[in-house]
């Protein structure tokens, strides 16, 4: 009896399926590894599937929190890709033109000026957006494009490689043997939950997005608005852009981050946040960039054949959101609900309405 | 004579959201060739219930049936292939389209599935001025204030009726209108009614939603009276007096309108609070001046359309002007934003809740913080606390149902949103108040708390710019009148005995004020 | 700074200046870029009149880059095809505009021979085939059955099908001890590989041989083999395609057993084809000029690692 | 009534302000400037031929079918993003049919028309019944289709059909001896009867209707649900047709065709002066949107001196300067 309303309350609850829908995939791995679940340290770190998820999703997770505050705004960042790109680029040249490429604060010089040009980036996806009204997409599709060719404008095409443990720490290094790029995630989310739901970010963001023109008459600056979520939206691809670099040692202006906006977006919608704007859920995409580095990792290591990799990518995706659907959830499993439905008991008519209906002669 | 039958019969409707019951066991009988008043206060089921039978909503419970025949309407298509036709609470209109589209889409006149564009316009503007009104048919009706496009939207319910084409709409049945006078002048309601009655001779069965009781009782035959989603009672409209209805609709008498009389005391004239002098914008409203001191209530009068939002939006900073200059205490502001005025402790509430006040997915809490939030900047929340303690506080005042600050705000009742939003400002303490059509869609009773508010505030010092459709209203509550006419600012007056709707009137007729 | 190109097109002002118009598949990996640089300096020295289009990997582009050619009369056009097959239509525009068309780096389909008249570039399959061959040498005294994992390059791409076609022949013909136990795409890149490898590692705990369709994702995939705690060139040999400078290093360090070259320079026997051509004797040249390559393995990688250029 | 003769002027210049055919019209006009700008810059290397006019119709045909698709959804103010996929399916799906299956090619086309039209139709019904993301739901569709087209070969099919060939290499001649290719001739085809259906059909008023306000459209007793799936069907099927001009412009099917080209379709739609958010612009709009992107690539071919980077710098930039210039043109003060 109780256990039904609490799993009632459970289905209810924002986070259900997507969780589920991780779970799901995850064991969905034990028969073809059976060891998917295991941990075990090898020399001096965690080493396993789960660690490797959560390695290799870092970037993922940065890019698609990003990611949920514009597109909390009511809009959309196409370009986090390039800015990625960039950002590694610019961070491994720096490096590789170190003496030593080990120096600390070499590399710290790197991350800032990696860092910087991402802000940038974010600052002139902004501007557009909010200054001159372009449209989001078609705004961030000018970086998308041209962004690219500036990353490898900087490799002048090659790949960089950089020789630098400090470097290769913040992507690919270990730190009390947990993965380093679990840190900084775990920090951005942090400050991300912070930004927006100690102060008063949040909100604006959900109202600016919600109702453009009733915010600008409640004398909410939404471009300032819009403009912020641009910029710290550059910022976490920058971050990733750091990370995925440095993950393999070695920034490739071209491949770096190549599709992530369209796995990034996916994840916020996993996550329960609307394109169209508004209420958006900083856990929820958490989860959903989980279960897309997880989908990915099920590819590899089941061992789908390669050209139905797709198929089976767009087959997981759909029924994910299938399964969140409540229209979905109503139409098929409808029949029960109904008749689960409360049974029409007789209304409390309030007392005092006259008791019996004198009907016109 | 013996009772006809009654082409329309719902009985034992219920119908629930996320289990809130908005309507339990309803009955609603409508008969041919009466106009039906349904009423109730605000957050009553009203609005649902002819949702619910409409297909606008899917039914929870109970049965409809539509000449002698039993009927499961889906979807607002099959209602009007049914002879239904709605105009629903909110003005729903595509503003991308023109006023000729939107009466006619899905009607088209068409040869060999061609649109023809000429007989279209033809026939939209034959309808619309058949209404009285004259407007360019092919403008986008977007660019027309609110009380034009709750026009067109109720001539492209009726006209379908009226214009016998043989598309899906011929042959209305019912026609239903919720609301549909909240933002009309005097004119526009007498037109408004003129049709009702000639439909009503054509023996269409019209359903009537208003709170002003005036216009009930000036054009209805029967009335259903609904409290907190229950029937409270089915009555022939001359066999129940004003205080019983109210009494009925809100289940306790209400005194405090009578009480509430000619107030317009002298304005203690304090201060100047705001004042604008030769401000204007091209094609909205011509350069006015303007003065409102503190305590001072001043209520603008004019027919739709004469430029009382645009004047409004002007002071507020909501439009820019293109010449003339504003000052508030004293010192001349610049407003290129709202946010240069609300920074000066000026409020606004929008004539237009749906597209410039609310924020449908926030929550009732969230909505009523907005603008005090705004005023803080992002770096500074409210302290919840507080918040809580503010919200609930005017929540309690208002009476804003349900009252649950967690509600989302889009699900609420058209007054309720209206009250939301009232709140909203409230808590910013304003100087200067501009309430653009505040009472709109409001019911009696909290309309007379609304009108009571304004006068404590008043009392209070606050500044008061009061917009109103119901001139009675204005009178009632400005110390001093401005009169628009064709978007311009002809008259100003101190308000007193002598100043009379009729005089009101005879200004906004004559243009000018002797 | 675009200088007028009114000057440098030189057919157009009857110099004997030849102009090439050369359109590049893409810039899509370090390899390309060698290619690029090849052509271009190339050129430079060959006192050709380079027009260069990046075609971003698009056939389309690749083909209307081929029209704007044909359009502004160009003495000889040269591309590598960024898929083997449809070329035929735009070919044919080119005869018409009688302009000589010169592959390089990869072939196509095509139903008129005489729609080119040589092929400058490598053979994939060919690659695949010489990567086995290497790999029968790195397994040198190797008993039992070998279990081998793939890093297959972006799926759909000429080089990954012909390279795995390749491996796979030999495999079958002479090698039933030989197993490809998994088999996944790394999109040519080092990310790629190295993640594949990851899973890879996870799944399969017992993998002998690594054979990568290019050099970055065998890098990347050494990375992964080094977290697993094993390592690599030892625990698990890599053959891998291209020898790019980093693949030399990755090899000079043993991490990669053998290196089956593909030679993206090129530019001078392109240049080379272009003069003969232009000069009429394109008859005389054979259909598939092959570009200098050889297979390398781990002990002479140190001696070759000063000599690569890209 | 007299008191509305003050709205009625208003009428008119506020209809003035915001006429919606204004971003076309520049566009169009934008258009010409830059092509102008080619034309001197290059006139050395004949970009004056009528060819190069010509050929910006021949090199984006398919493009402007896929555009037109593309307009239909995103003035119901949804998004297709599986039209890049369901083109490279299209290509393989018929090259494999007619080379390795021996089909006609006559036949084939219906059957890839429908096979694109039906996919459409599957995402339209998920995303109006199940009320899910356009976005995802059409993302979901780009990987299923990329996916379909690997799953019938890795390998690219070219077509030696001879059908095929008569019709890749038929030229369709103008005055002025320049020519067009079918399929150019069928994308302005479809183009005009685009605009007939959108403009003179009560469909395409839905469309619109449903952009402006969906949640209006429907109180409106509009079939809504049955518009927006026909909207989706529409743009799968342009896009399948989009596949099969593609066929034909280049012989062959490859699993990498077209990959990304939504995003310039949807570019084009926009530049076109059509809004995202849906119930304003025109199908016009997009042809030109289709031409100024080809006009782009043409003048960096014609350029010819810009490496691989430089070329995607330049196109960003281009793009750029094109929207800043639309946008401050088309900018109205707001009301
Ligand atoms: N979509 C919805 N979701 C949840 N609750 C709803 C929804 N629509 C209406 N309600 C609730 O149903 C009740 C009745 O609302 P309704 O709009 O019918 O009132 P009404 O009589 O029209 O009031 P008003 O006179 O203000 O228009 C309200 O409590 C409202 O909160
Ligand atoms: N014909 C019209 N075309 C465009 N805009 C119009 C037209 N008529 C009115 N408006 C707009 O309506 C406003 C002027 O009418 P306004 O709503 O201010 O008068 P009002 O007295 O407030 O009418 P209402 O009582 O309906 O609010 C301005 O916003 C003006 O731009
Ligand atoms: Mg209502
Ligand atoms: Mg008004």
């Amino acid at each position: 009896m109780s256990l039904t309303s609490l799993w009632r309350a459970a289905t209810q609850h924002r986070l259900f399926w997507p969780v589920t829908a991780l779970v799901a995939l995850l064991v969905i791995n034990v028969p073809f590894t059976p060891g998917f679940f295991e941990i075990h340290l090898k020399n001096g770190h965690l080493y396993g599937s789960l660690v490797s998820i959560v390695l290799f999703g870092s970037p993922l997770i940065l890019v698609a929190i990003g990611m949920t505050l514009v597109i909390a705004t009511g809009g959309i960042d196409l370009s986090v890709g390039a800015v990625v790109a960039i950002s590694g680029a610019l961070a491994c040249l720096v490096v590789s033109k170190q003496g030593n490429e080990d120096a600390v604060g070499g590399v710290l010089l790197a991350f800032a000026l990696a860092l910087a040009a991402a802000l940038v980036c974010g600052v002139w996806n902004g501007l557009l957006v909010a200054r001159l009204g372009i449209q989001p997409i078609i705004a961030t599709l000018i970086l998308m494009v041209a962004g690219r060719g500036i990353a490898q404008l900087i490799t002048s095409g090659q790949i960089i490689t950089v020789n630098s443990g400090a470097y290769s720490l913040i992507g690919g290094g270990y730190w009390l043997a947990l993965p380093f790029s679990l840190f900084v995630v775990a920090l951005v989310v942090v400050l991300s939950m912070a930004l927006t739901r100690r102060t008063a970010l949040g909100l604006l963001v959900e109202a600016v997005g919600g109702n453009a023109e009733a915010s600008r008459l409640v004398g909410i600056r939404s471009r300032r608005i819009k403009i912020m979520a641009y910029v710290f939206c550059g910022l976490c691809a920058g971050i990733a852009g750091l990370m995925i670099s440095s993950n393999v040692s070695a920034a490739d202006g071209n491949n770096a981050g190549l599709w992530i906006e369209l796995d990034a977006i996916l994840a916020v919608v996993i996550g329960g946040t609307s394109l169209t704007g508004g209420r958006f859920h900083l856990g929820g995409t958490i989860i959903g960039a989980l279960i897309i580095q997880t989908l990915t990792t099920t590819i590899y290591t089941i061992g789908v054949p390669t050209q139905t990799n797709l198929v089976f990518k767009a087959v997981v995706v759909i029924v994910v959101c299938l399964m969140q659907s409540p229209a979905f959830r109503a139409k098929v499993f409808g029949a029960r609900a109904q008749r689960r439905g409360p049974a029409r008991k007789t209304p409390g008519v309030p007392a005092d309405a006259p008791q019996q209906m004198e009907v016109s002669p | 004579m013996a009772e006809p039958r009654p082409v329309l019969e719902m009985t034992g409707i219920v119908k629930e959201f996320a289990g809130i019951r908005a309507l339990s066991d309803v009955d609603f009988r409508l008969f041919p060739g009466e106009i039906h008043a349904l009423l109730g206060e605000n957050g009553a089921g009203k609005s649902t219930l002819i949702k619910v039978l409409t297909g606008v909503h899917p039914l929870d419970g109970g049965t409809v049936v539509l000449d002698g025949r039993p009927v499961r309407i889906t979807s607002p298509l099959q209602a009007q292939q049914a002879g239904i036709r709605t105009v629903y609470q909110e003005v729903n209109l595509c503003q991308n389209l023109s006023v000729a589209e939107n009466i006619l889409i899905g009607r088209e006149p068409v040869r060999a599935g061609r649109i023809r564009w000429k007989e279209l316009r033809r026939q939209a503007a034959q309808l619309v001025t058949r209404f009285g009104l004259d407007l360019d048919v092919s403008a986008p009706v977007g660019s027309y204030p609110l009380a034009v496009q709750q026009l067109v939207a109720i001539i492209r319910a009726v006209g379908s009726g009226v214009a016998g084409d043989g598309g899906a709409g011929s042959g209305t049945r019912v026609l239903i209108l919720d609301e549909p006078t909240s933002s009309l002048d005097r004119d526009e309601v007498e037109e408004l009614f003129a049709l009702m009655r000639r439909l009503r001779e054509e023996g269409v069965a019209i359903v009537f939603v208003s709170h002003f009781l005036d216009q009930i009782y000036e054009v209805c035959d029967r009335m259903t009276v609904l409290r907190n989603g229950a029937l409270v009672g089915e009555h022939l409209v001359a066999d129940l007096g004003r205080v019983n209805l109210v009494k009925l609709m809100i289940g306790k008498d209400l005194d405090e309108l009578e009480e509430l009389s000619e107030h317009h005391g002298q304005s203690q004239a304090g201060e100047t609070v705001v004042k604008a002098e030769g401000l204007s914008r091209a094609g909205a409203i011509a350069p006015f001046d303007l003065e409102v001191r503190t305590g001072e209530v001043l209520g603008l009068a004019g027919l739709l359309g004469s430029g009382r939002t645009e004047l409004a939006r002007l002071l507020f900073g909501a439009d820019t002007s293109d010449s003339g200059r504003v000052y508030f205490e004293g010192q001349q502001a610049a407003l290129r934003e709202p946010n240069d005025a609300i920074g000066r402790g000026v409020a606004f509430l929008s004539e237009n809740r749906r597209t410039e006040g609310l924020v449908p997915d926030l929550t009732v809490r969230e909505n009523i913080i907005l603008a005090l939030q705004a005023a803080r900047g992002w770096t500074r929340p409210v302290p919840a606390s507080q918040r809580d303690e503010l919200v609930a506080k005017y929540i309690a005042a208002l009476d804003i149902r349900p009252a649950d600050p967690e509600a989302k705000t889009g699900s609420l009742s058209g007054g309720n949103q209206q009250k939301v939003l009232l709140a909203r400002w409230l808590l910013t303490r304003p100087k200067l108040l501009i309430l653009d059509e505040p009472t709109r869609g409001i019911d009696v009773g909290a309309k007379a708390e609304i009108q009571k508010l304004v006068v404590s505030l008043s009392e209070e010092g606050v500044a008061v710019v009061y917009i109103s459709a119901e001139l009675e209203e204005v009178l009632r509550l400005s110390h001093t009148m401005g009169v628009l006419r064709d978007r311009r600012l002809v008259a100003r007056m101190a308000n007193g005995p002598d100043v009379t709707a009729g005089r009101v009137l005879e200004i906004i007729a004559s243009g000018e004020h002797q | 700074a675009k200088k007028n190109p009114a000057k440098s097109a030189g057919s157009q002002t009857g110099s004997k200046q030849i102009t090439l118009g050369f359109s590049q598949v893409g810039s899509e990996s370090g390899w390309r870029a060698a290619n690029t640089q090849s052509v271009k300096q190339a050129a430079a020295a060959a006192g050709i009149a380079l027009k260069f289009s990046d075609a971003q990997q698009k056939q389309e582009n690749q083909i209307s880059a081929i029209r704007s050619y044909i359009a502004q009369k160009v003495d000889v056009i040269s591309f590598s095809p960024v898929v083997v097959t449809g070329w035929d239509t735009v070919l044919k525009e080119a005869k018409a505009a009688n302009i000589p068309v010169i592959l390089t780096d990869r072939s196509v389909e095509t139903s008129d021979p005489s729609l080119y008249v040589t092929l400058v570039g490598s053979d994939f399959e060919i690659e695949g085939e010489r990567a086995a061959h290497l790999l029968e040498k790195v397994l040198a005294g190797h008993k039992g059955p070998v279990k081998i994992a793939q890093l297959e390059g972006t799926t759909g791409a000429a080089p990954a099908i012909e390279r795995a076609k390749g491996f796979a022949t030999i495999m079958h013909a002479s090698h039933p001890e030989w197993k490809i136990i998994a088999s996944q795409t790394g999109d040519f890149t080092r990310a790629g590989g190295k993640q594949v490898m990851a899973a890879f590692l996870q799944a399969h705990a017992d993998i002998d041989v690594l054979f990568s369709h290019n050099d970055d994702m065998a890098i990347g995939a050494i990375q992964s083999i080094q977290a697993a705690g094993k390592t690599p060139g030892t625990d698990i040999k890599i053959v891998s395609v291209d020898g790019v400078h980093d693949g030399f290093v990755a090899m000079s360090k043993g991490q990669i057993n053998a290196i089956v070259e593909c030679n993206p320079l090129l530019g001078p026997q392109l240049m080379d084809a272009v003069k003969v051509v232009h000069a009429g004797k394109g008859s005389t040249l054979p259909r598939w000029i092959k570009t200098k390559e050889s297979d390398y393995t781990a002990d002479q990688a140190a001696a070759a690692l000063p000599s690569r250029k890209y | 009534m007299s008191v509305l003769d003050g709205i009625r002027t208003g009428g008119g210049r506020v209809r003035l302000l915001q006429d919606r055919r204004l971003p076309v019209l520049v566009t169009a006009g934008l258009f010409l400037v830059m092509f102008g700008f080619g034309a001197f810059r290059y006139q050395s290397y004949g970009f004056l031929d009528g060819q190069v006019f010509m050929n910006l119709f021949i090199d984006n045909g398919y493009l402007l079918a896929a555009a037109v698709g593309a307009t239909f959804v995103i003035l119901t103010g949804g998004i297709d993003l599986s039209v890049g996929s369901v083109i490279g399916f299209t290509t393989m799906l018929t090259a494999w049919l007619v080379e390795k299956q021996g089909l006609p090619f006559l036949l084939v086309a219906p059957i890839a028309l429908g096979v694109g039209a039906f996919g459409g139709y599957l995402m339209g019904y998920v995303i109006h019944h199940f009320e899910i993301e356009p976005f995802i739901v059409t993302l979901a569709g780009l990987f299923f289709f990329r996916g379909l087209c690997l799953v019938i070969s890795k390998e690219s099919i070219s077509i030696t059909d001879p059908t095929v060939n008569r019709l890749a290499q038929t030229h369709v001649p103008l005055p002025g001896g320049s020519f067009l290719s079918i399929a150019a001739v069928v994308s302005l085809a479809v183009l005009a009867l685009a605009y007939y259906v959108l403009h003179y059909t009560r469909f395409g008023r839905r469309v619109y209707a449903i952009g402006g306000n969906e949640q209006s459209a429907l109180l409106m007793g509009l079939p809504v649900a049955g518009t927006k799936i026909a909207v989706y069907t529409v743009s799968g099927f342009c896009s399948a047709l989009s596949g099969l001009l593609f066929t034909l412009y280049i012989q062959s099917g490859d699993p990498l065709h077209a990959v990304g080209l939504e995003l310039d379709a949807i570019a084009a739609v926009v530049v076109g002066g059509t809004l995202l958010t849906g119930g304003s612009g025109y199908v016009i709009g997009t042809l030109f949107g289709v031409l100024v992107l080809g006009l782009i690539k043409t003048l960096i071919q014609f350029e010819g001196t810009l490496s691989s980077w430089w070329t995607k710098i330049a196109t960003g930039v281009l793009l750029f300067a094109f929207i800043l210039i639309q946008r401050t043109m088309t900018a109205r003060r707001r009301t």
